[in-house]
Formats: structure tokens, C-alpha cells, sequence
């Protein structure tokens, strides 16, 4: 085992910026966070240097893995952008789920519709139809966020209570394992 | 032969069978019909007393078992052109039991996949000037795949603690200007909810920002007393 | 530019199990299909080789990056640990018979089980581990039965072929496990 490993597994997973204050609390050990830093750009350099398909990028004092930069128009390929001039699919899911499950972080919606969703976020907070109800107090700090007084209007409601209510469905978990 | 099994409820008269079978520890080549038969009419009974689901392939079973077990008795294993009557029950049985085993293969790596992280799918799309007037509140509540519903019934699984957010000047200011909207005038004290430093502060500025813009008009009797705000008609 | 790192970005990106196949249809070179498994497996073997943090799985013909199992308990401090999947002994079983005689009726799992088998099948169905594979051509069309991928990356096979021998559960040995 080696920290470098680690760390660059956590930085895979974790998906999103994460703090070297943040890892230090996961790994739990001796290190110092300029450790932490220290063993970050060490892999942000071999990544770079090596110009491979990965790469770290550092956001404030916060890391993020994401594909290099250069391979972009593959990637467009794969995950092919659809344009749209309504909510698209994905934007109303994800409101949807905020509606119902407020305040909820964006781990926690990703979690549900199994997808990362920061691209819907960000076009339901441009459109001011959801926005920030505070964070979460754990790790990273994640935001939580909460539809807004606009998203009643647009959907003709006066308060989240008349939210209908969800179509009721069988309770069979208990033998569906 | 005593058996003493718990009453517990099998997959069906297969997984049964086999359990007395390897109870007894018996070779399923030589199951005694005679014995095994009564031992699984017995059980079926302690099923019914209990009100065990005995369900149609479990009362089959028994009478498949007494037909084979009045056929072994005419059977004369001499005689070269007789089948055995239990070799079909006896092939069912083996090949139920390597499945059986192979689940239990199964069962023991069920978790292995668990030791593994994926990413999740980044999601691009592009959303030209979006068009919010023909959105209706069945969208939503019609979007859930069941499984989104699900989860949305169970209860969040990590309990939450909040930092509020510092409250921003522009909600404030929104919500000022509704109330003196609302009100045409009311007093700075009638704004103050919580009365921590920071709203005070907060509401204050906002009082500034819309004097400014030509909302609305204070008024103060005295240094230090409540100040009066009224909406510029 | 280099398809490697190329390859290494598809996968990443892409977060999902990718043939060679798919892969060449991104990169519409003239590269062929056994290039490109060639370098995934090169890259493998690199992961593999300096214990990363990051590995490469094998599912059938397919392809998915993910976190090196060592550092799972790493990996379980951040994110939301999985829902536990216990699948009942009924489920278990009907997987098992599917697993080793697909593609396979329902009418054929159950006359090896003795009993109806609808509920485990659904429950099988639900969680992704196994889908329909076509209709047998005889009255009724009955459908074929098959396992998926999301069934060996669960049970943490590469393929079909790591599973023991069928005729391996014939002796007596439940204990074995």
C-alpha cells in the first residue's frame, strides 16, 4: 500500500474537487496535508508528462480528476450533447427529485438517477428554479439545495405541500431479495 | 429412523427432499423410497398445522412419491429390463443438488463486486434559451421511473446537519420589499425575525439599497427608536 | 497524441462497460479491434503492475475502469457505502441455473427447481442480473434467459468461463465455501 495509490483512488471515486484537508481525514494516518499536496502534484506532473488520458486539475486548493483536455473531441463522441430548448430529460428529473427530497446534496441525487448531474444543477440554478439551503457537514462540505419561491410560480403552486403526491407503488421489497 | 428437522420453509419439495436426504445422511443412490416418503408426508403435515404455505407443487411431490413408493415394491432389481422407479427422482435430485451447490458459490461471492468504485457517467447536453411556460407540475411528479420512487420513499440515509447559509443581501432585500408591498408600511422591528446580528445588519443594508433605488421611505422619531418604512407609491 | 492515452480517456469517460468494438467507432482509425484490446490490456497490466489506485475489469468482451479493490476501505469513508444486495436462496438458485445453462426457458429453470419460479426471475431482472436473450422458436415463443454484465462485475468474474465447473458441485461438499 501506498499513499500516492490511495490518494489517487480517492481522487477517481471521489469524482468531484476534493481538499488534501479532506483526504487527510480519510486516510486517517501521519501524513501532513503539504504531504498530501505534495503527493497530488506528483501525479498531476506524471499524468501531464506522460500527456495521458487522465488528468488532476486544481480548483482553489481543492483537486479533481477529469479527462485531459486534449482528447476532448473524443469524448464529445461518446457522450454525445443533445441540444434542447425545454428542461430537458435530465433537468427535470433531477428537479423532480429535489423537489420531493429537499434539501438533498448532489451526491445524494446522483446516487438516484445514477448519473453525475452537476451539468442539470447548474441549469436549474441558472434558472433560478433551485438554489442553495446551506451544506452538509461532512466531508467536502457538500452543498444542499432546495427549489425555489420561482420554481412554485412556475409550476402554479402556492407551497410545496401541494406537490402531488406520488403515484403509490407495491411494496415488495421485502420479498423482492 | 428419528428425524427432528425445524420447521423452517423450503424453496419447494425439492429443497426439501434434499434436506432429509442429507439430514438422514443418506446416498442418494440408495434412498430408501419407503422411509423418505414418509418422512416427507410427516413434514408436509407439520406444515399444514402450522400454516406453512403448502403449495400445489409440495402435495404433487407427495403423490409422486407414493406412486414410486408402490412401484418399488413390484420392482425386482433381477430383472435386467426394469427400470428403477426412483432413478428419475434420483437424477432430478443431482442435478438440483449442483445447483444447489453452485449457488451457494454464488451466495459467497455476492459482495465481491461490492469492493470495487465506479464513476458515474458524466451527462452533456446543451440547453439553448430555455422556454419555462409550458412546464406543468404532472411533468414531475410523472418523471419518476419506479425505481427514482423508491428511493425517494425511503427515508435519506445519513441524518442531516446544517450550517445555514449567511442570509444574502439580495433575498433580503426581496423579502423587504415584499413585505413593504404587502404592508405599505411597517416598522424595522416587524422585519427582524431571529434577531441575530448578522440579519440585523443584513436588513439594514437592504433598507439602504432600496431608499436608493427610490422603493420606499424611513423615518426615525428619535436616535435609537424603531424606524418607520413606507412603500413610495 | 496517442491512442493509448486515448483509449485511456474513452474509459474513463465513458464510466459505463465499452467493447473495442465501441472504441473503434470513436476513434474511426485504422487501427483494428485487436489493437485496441492490445493497449487496454497494456494499460491493465501497467495499472495492475504498480498496484494504482485505478484499475482496469474485464467483463466478457468489455471493458470499465474502476478503484483498485485494495483500497476499499479508503474508498467507503466517502462515498455512500452500496446498498447490500442479499438475494433470497430462491433467487440465488434460478441465477445459479441461468448462469450455467443460458440462454434458458423459465419452463427449464423451473422443472429443474421443482417450483415456480416468476418472483425470483423478476427479482432477478430487477437488479440487472440478468435480461432476456430472444425467444426459443416453439409454441408460446418463450423467452430465453441470459446473465449480464453487472452479474459478473457483482459476483467478480471476468467472464462465464471463471466459473467453476458445474460438475465441481457434485461432490459433497457444501462446506467447501
Amino acid at each position: 500500500m501506498n499513499i500516492r495509490n490511495i490518494i489517487e483512488s480517492i481522487l477517481f471515486a471521489f469524482a468531484d474537487p476534493i481538499s488534501p484537508k479532506d483526504i487527510k481525514n480519510i486516510l486517517n494516518d501521519d501524513i501532513t496535508i503539504s504531504d498530501i499536496r505534495k503527493e497530488i502534484e506528483f501525479l498531476m506532473k506524471e499524468y501531464k508528462k506522460n500527456n495521458r488520458g487522465i488528468q488532476i486539475i486544481r480548483l482553489d486548493d481543492k483537486y479533481q480528476m477529469c479527462t485531459n483536455k486534449e482528447y476532448e473531441s473524443y469524448i464529445k463522441k461518446i457522450l454525445q450533447p443533445k441540444k434542447k430548448k425545454t428542461l430537458t430529460q435530465a433537468a427535470l428529473e433531477t428537479l423532480a427529485i429535489i423537489a420531493y427530497k429537499q434539501p438533498i446534496t448532489k451526491v445524494e441525487i446522483e446516487d438516484i438517477r445514477g448519473v453525475k448531474s452537476d451539468k442539470a444543477i447548474n441549469t436549474l440554478i441558472e434558472n433560478n428554479l433551485i438554489k442553495e439551503a446551506g451544506r452538509l457537514d461532512k466531508i467536502g462540505k457538500p452543498i444542499l439545495y432546495k427549489t425555489t419561491d420561482e420554481f412554485l410560480k412556475v409550476f402554479g403552486l402556492q407551497s410545496l405541500k401541494d406537490l402531488p403526491e406520488l403515484e403509490s407503488f407495491k411494496e415488495e421489497e421485502k420479498e423482492a431479495y | 429412523m428419528k428425524y427432528n428437522i425445524t420447521l423452517k420453509s423450503y424453496e419447494g419439495p425439492l429443497d426439501l427432499l434434499y434436506d432429509l436426504i442429507s439430514k438422514n445422511k443418506i446416498d442418494i443412490y440408495e434412498i430408501s423410497i419407503a422411509e423418505i416418503t414418509d418422512q416427507y408426508i410427516n413434514y408436509i403435515k407439520e406444515m399444514e398445522k402450522m400454516d406453512l404455505e403448502l403449495t400445489s407443487e409440495f402435495i404433487m411431490m407427495a403423490s409422486r412419491l407414493v406412486q414410486m413408493k408402490s412401484r418399488y415394491l413390484l420392482f425386482k432389481k433381477s430383472e435386467e429390463d426394469q427400470v428403477d422407479p426412483r432413478k428419475e427422482l434420483i437424477e432430478t435430485l443431482i442435478v438440483y443438488k449442483q445447483f444447489k451447490n453452485a449457488s451457494e458459490f454464488l451466495k459467497s461471492r455476492q459482495n465481491e463486486g461490492d469492493k470495487l468504485f465506479f464513476r458515474k457517467k458524466e451527462e452533456l447536453f446543451e440547453e439553448e434559451k430555455i422556454d419555462l411556460q409550458n412546464l406543468n407540475i404532472q411533468m414531475l411528479s410523472s418523471i419518476f421511473p419506479t425505481f427514482i420512487k423508491k428511493e425517494i420513499k425511503k427515508e435519506s440515509s445519513f441524518p442531516k446537519v446544517y450550517k445555514f447559509q449567511t442570509i444574502s443581501l439580495e433575498e433580503q432585500i426581496d423579502y423587504v420589499r415584499f413585505k413593504v408591498n404587502k404592508e405599505g408600511k411597517l416598522s424595522f422591528k416587524e422585519l427582524i425575525k431571529k434577531e441575530t446580528k448578522e440579519e440585523i445588519i443584513v436588513t439594514f443594508l437592504s433598507i439602504l439599497e432600496l431608499i436608493k433605488a427610490n422603493e420606499i421611505t424611513v423615518n426615525q422619531d428619535t436616535l435609537f427608536s424603531d424606524i418607520l418604512i413606507k412603500k413610495v407609491e
